[in-house]
């Protein structure tokens, strides 16, 4: 019986796209992050945040509860908008956010999946398409404030670009890898996490993951005093809520590449255990736990900084975090020589 | 333009007292929120809220209606209740109730009522009698107009049910609320 | 004293009224308004608190508040300069019906205080005062529908129906 | 043209020098909804990035105050021009009784004068506090924010305690004030005191000496202390221009006269010195809110002419609960035909207000300007150069408050 395999093999993966760490997962995990994010800044600033939705688990399910709103919500298409674009673009923009996910892998099981080892190149390129779809969800509203706001995102995006690759470059430099695989393997056998091998890579990568998911100090693109709510001014409904969760999606791309380059991804559970919890969903977890810690610390920096402005972060793009990661990556040269 | 020098804290000196302050308050315990209406604050007695006017006071001399910055004051006949019936005031004596000297009283239009409480300094028998009831609204908009005989009873508080507490000056938390003795 | 520039005494009537806080210059004439304020831009009185009129039925009187940041003996001081002029500006018949009320006419003062600007603003639209010389006389505080009715003077009636009270 | 890259600033030189005119310049109408712009609509035209022309376009919360104030018995007045300040209240209640005792010759009891300078210190807390929490939003420090309006209400409290309300207390009338300092106010302030000392030093951390805000504020709005006085600037925005001038030190009253503090004074003139400047003087207002609970003569909190005029209740009322009653005069006032001025230093700065009485019941000529209206030009003159994002840092440093401009 050859079929048996197949069908344990389809629903292996199946389940491993769509379940664990795909689409369930990501959905949970946004959900809970914006509750968290709430929560932490009212935490900060004395006071209590969403609470009267499920007032017994501390308002746990206020984001649910916004989701549905979003879902039930009249959709009004501007009258002078370009309306294939501005429907369209929302949910480009969401699925392109999603896609690193594929190429992003939780756990040594994976090898079976994509044996492709070029995944740190394809996932970083994914995430680099995302904006696109963000300018072209400004262009499409005709609203001057979204223009700004597409604009604002294409100058960012450009200027942010370079360090983000520089500075996974740097990684791979040492990694000699462009697989995620053997990158956890190296911190893996070295017992060393990249944070420490390269901690200007670190920090570029930290730095450019923050602007490029709109978090303060680089929450420019949203700025709501200037542009209302920049690119998604003219958005309701369902579309909205699929605008606001495009960051927090991305946000989580970074934060597990994040853990998985720089904090020794799924340690401390061994490269080489198998088979499904083993080799997939005990080191799915860590890998998730790592990159939550990340996420929450990222959005705690809302409740601290104000936002910059386009030009200081473009000033500072081309001026300081570049220089950094040419730094992180020349770091990484001397490093891979001397060892 | 100027540009004078000034001091300031250096990049990683600033970001990092940044950051610290910020982790400070989201450990500590710092809510000075007042979880409303499932706490509710007992007020201070001079706290300006619904007042009623004291019937056997008042003399029906219409200064408080002259006073009202927003006119919201109206002088009504006035309503005597007499062996449960409610008659106006000019057939008091023919129902047998006992008359009355002066005929007006006071009657608040509650839609227009800012709080000033002119009437209350302006009343040469200090005959109004404040509360700190304020959190109330109607249901529709002739409640906002009370009738003489409803206007005498303050409106009840809402939110009976809810602990009651008193805000305190903390070094901590700015206001701190203690159940109310 | 306050006031003892000769030009000024020349030109004006000077009152003051230190209890009340008040001193007045009331300048006889429209041809030395300038004069009189360039005099007192020169003594030290560097900005301009306030404009307004006051209608006193058939003539309009034009009132700029002035004071001082930069002397120190005057800073405290508020002084109004006022010229009480009559409605002196005929009707534009190409205007349309309520735009009629007529105007005063006087010189704006912009030029010797920049910070009037608003303030000229404000009166004209509110008293119908013609600043002859200001940069921008666009209604600032009202809509453009009540441009004209000049609501700040006595004789102005609104149309109750308009207005839903209760 | 090249503009100067360097502090993110440009000469208003340049700017005038560019083409105002072709598809170049796009105008954004921000407000009158919009989150950063208040009840006013903001006309402004961008060249790129750079903003060449703004036209504030005020008068959407005109509420017509002086025209109201006009067809009123002088009493109905003080209501009204304290919704118009409402972060501002005891100021804007205070300078009208202020010009409305000029004229009826009244000299309120030195216990009174120290009440009226007490809430009035106290409301210039809240209204700085207000000023910088809305600062903060503008610059997206939602933190900041929370914190002072949070803090507020302490100090709200306290003017609960004194007034019975929170906001709009209508607490000065001729002659006095309407109530005595309640039992165990003295206690209640001073905690406040020091929680509030103990706060600002987190504000330096979070907010002040934050980079980020340094980066947005610093030499951005800059206006120098020649211009400020062309311009007529008042109150803290002034003085971050580095001009010396305090209604309070400079024409005093309440009792200002006989209290010891300073003004602050900076020199740069930018957001971030009134951004600072207010920090200062709310240290400056605690110090003079210690003193006044230390020294506080006792005696009458209403003057003798008007205390006389009270009829036996309420001469009792006063003797039992320390409220002071109107007499019947206050509602009959007809002062005297005459005029008067009076100055009062605000938290957002200088009120003036000029009184023309002609012996009847009502106002012959109700006069007031506020400080948020004499502030205006920082909108067409100091924020043209800057860039889009600068206009709510510039909007936010000075705390303009459309409601109260437009009065």
């Amino acid at each position: 019986m050859a079929l048996l395999p197949l069908i344990i093999w389809l629903i292996e993966d199946l389940l491993y796209v769509i379940v664990f760490p795909g689409l369930v997962v990501i959905m949970i995990i946004v959900i809970f992050l914006i509750y968290l994010e709430r929560k932490i800044a009212a935490k900060v600033q004395m006071r209590f945040g969403p609470l009267w939705v499920s007032k017994k688990i501390g308002g746990a399910l206020q984001s649910i509860a916004d989701l549905m709103r979003f879902s039930f919500q009249e959709f009004i298409l501007p009258n002078g908008s370009d309306s294939l674009a501005f429907l369209m673009a929302p949910g480009l923009m969401f699925s392109f956010a999603l896609l690193p996910l594929i190429f992003i892998p939780v756990g040594p099981y994976y090898t079976s999946l994509f044996p492709s080892g070029l995944t740190i190149l394809f996932s970083i390129a994914l995430i680099t398409i995302t904006p696109i779809y963000a300018i072209i969800v400004g262009w499409s509203s005709d609203n001057k404030f979204s223009f700004i706001g597409s604009l604002r995102e294409a100058f960012l995006l450009i200027s942010y670009e370079i360090p983000l690759l520089l500075s996974v470059v740097a990684m791979i430099i040492i990694y000699k890898t462009l697989d995620y695989l053997p990158a956890v393997a190296f911190q893996e056998v070295h017992s060393l996490p990249g944070i420490i091998i390269n901690p200007i890579a670190a920090l570029v990568f930290i730095i450019v993951a923050i602007r490029s998911t709109g978090r303060f100090p680089f929450d420019i693109t949203e700025a709501d005093s200037e542009l209302v709510m920049g690119l998604f001014t003219e958005y309701s409904a369902l579309f909205f809520g699929i605008g606001m969760a495009t960051p927090y999606i991305e946000l989580y791309i970074m934060s597990l590449i994040f853990s998985l380059l720089f904090l020794g991804g799924w340690w401390p559970i061994s490269s080489h255990s198998a088979g499904l919890i083993g080799g997939l969903f005990l080191p799915g977890v860590a890998v998730i736990m790592k990159a939550f810690i990340v996420m929450a610390i990222l959005v705690f920096l809302r409740s601290v900084y104000p936002r910059y402005r386009l030009d200081q972060a473009v000033r500072s793009g081309w001026d300081k975090i570049i220089y950094l990661s040419i730094i992180a990556v020349l770091v990484s040269i001397v490093e891979a020589i001397v060892i | 333009m100027s540009n004078k020098k000034r001091k300031t804290r250096g990049v990683i000196e600033g970001h990092t007292k940044a950051l610290a302050t910020g982790f400070r308050y989201l450990v500590e315990p710092n809510r000075m929120t007042l979880d409303y209406p499932a706490e509710t604050i007992k007020l201070p007695s001079n706290y300006r809220g619904f007042f009623t006017v004291d019937d056997k006071k008042c003399i029906g001399c219409s200064m408080c209606e002259m006073v009202c910055p927003p006119e919201a004051i109206t002088m009504v006949p006035r309503v005597v209740s007499s062996g449960g019936n409610t008659v106006p005031a000019d057939q008091e004596t023919s129902t047998g109730a006992k008359p009355a000297k002066k005929t007006k009283r006071p009657v608040v239009n509650w839609g227009r009522c800012i709080f000033c409480y002119f009437c209350f300094d302006i009343c040469p028998v200090d005959a109004f009698i404040s509360s700190p009831v304020h959190d109330l609204s109607f249901y529709d908009d002739a409640d906002y107009r009370p009738t003489y005989e409803k206007y005498l009873k303050l409106p009840e508080e809402p939110y009976k049910d809810s602990k009651k507490v008193t805000s305190k000056p903390d070094l901590k938390r700015g206001i701190k609320y203690e159940p109310a003795p | 004293m306050l006031i003892n520039d000769p030009d000024i005494i020349k030109e004006s009537q000077v009152k003051e009224d230190e209890k009340r806080g008040i001193v007045e210059i009331l300048v006889h004439d429209v041809q030395s308004l300038k004069t009189v304020a360039q005099r007192l831009n020169a003594i030290g009185f560097d900005h301009c608190v306030s404009v307004t009129g006051i209608d006193l039925k058939g003539k309009i009187a034009v009132i700029w508040h002035l004071s001082s940041y930069s002397k120190n003996e005057l800073k405290g001081k508020v002084i109004q300069l006022r010229i009480d002029m009559e409605l002196n500006v005929q009707i534009d018949t190409a205007m349309p019906k309520n735009f009629r009320a007529p105007m005063v006419s006087v010189p704006s003062l912009v030029n010797i205080w920049e910070s009037a600007l608003f303030h000229e603003r404000e009166a004209h639209e509110m008293f119908g005062i013609d600043f002859q010389g200001h940069p921008d006389l666009r209604p600032i505080l009202l809509s453009d529908d009540f441009y004209g009715k000049w609501p700040m003077r006595k004789d102005f009636t609104f149309d109750k129906s308009d207005i839903k009270i209760e | 043209m090249i503009l100067k890259l360097n502090e993110g600033v440009f000469n208003i030189e340049d700017v005038a020098n560019l083409e105002l005119s072709g598809d170049r310049q796009i105008e954004l109408q921000i407000g009158p909804s919009h989150p950063g712009s208040g009840h006013m609509r903001i006309k402004v035209t961008l060249d790129g990035d750079i903003i060449t022309r703004v036209d504030p376009d005020i008068g959407f919360v005109h509420r017509t105050s002086e025209w109201l104030s006009e067809r009123r018995e002088f009493i109905k007045a003080i209501p009204i021009v304290e919704r118009i300040m409402l972060p501002d209240t005891v100021h804007a209640n205070l300078s009208y009784i202020l010009a409305l005792e000029k004229i009826l010759d009244i000299e309120p009891p030195p216990r009174a004068q120290y009440l009226r300078s007490l809430a009035a210190e106290i409301n210039r807390i809240t209204s700085h506090l207000y000023g910088i929490g809305i600062f903060g939003i503008f610059l997206g420090s939602s933190t900041v924010y929370m914190w002072a309006f949070g803090d507020r209400e302490p100090f709200i409290d306290l003017m609960e305690a004194l007034t019975g309300a929170r906001i709009t207390n209508s607490y000065i009338v001729p002659g006095g004030v309407r109530w005595e300092m309640p039992k165990g106010f003295k206690e209640k302030a001073e905690s406040t005191l020091q929680y509030m000392e103990k706060r600002l030093n987190d504000y330096n951390d979070i907010w002040a000496k934050n980079p980020v805000v340094e980066a947005r504020t610093i030499n951005v709005g800059v206006i120098s202390s020649l211009d400020a006085i062309k311009l007529g600037i008042v109150g803290p925005n002034l003085r971050a221009s580095g001009v010396d001038f305090d209604t309070r030190k400079d024409s005093p009253y309440a009792a200002y006269s006989q209290l010891d503090f300073e003004i602050p004074k900076m020199e740069n003139g930018d957001s971030y010195d009134r951004l600072l400047i207010r920090i200062e003087e709310i240290k400056q207002s605690m110090r003079i809110i210690r003193q006044i609970l230390k020294d506080i003569p006792d005696g009458k909190i209403i003057a003798d002419g008007i205390y006389s005029q009270l009829n036996p209740v309420m001469k009792k009322v006063y003797e039992q609960n320390q409220r002071a009653m109107f007499p019947a005069f206050f509602l009959n006032m007809r002062p005297p035909s005459g005029e008067s001025t009076a100055r009062v230093e605000a938290g957002r700065g200088e009120i003036f207000f000029y009184l023309n009485t002609d012996g009847n019941k009502y106002p012959n000529r109700f006069r007031w300007v506020t400080p948020s209206f004499r502030n205006l030009p920082f909108f067409t003159k100091v924020a043209v150069g800057h860039r889009l994002a600068d206009l709510p840092t510039i909007y936010g440093s000075i705390d303009y408050f459309p409601p109260e401009a437009d009065r």
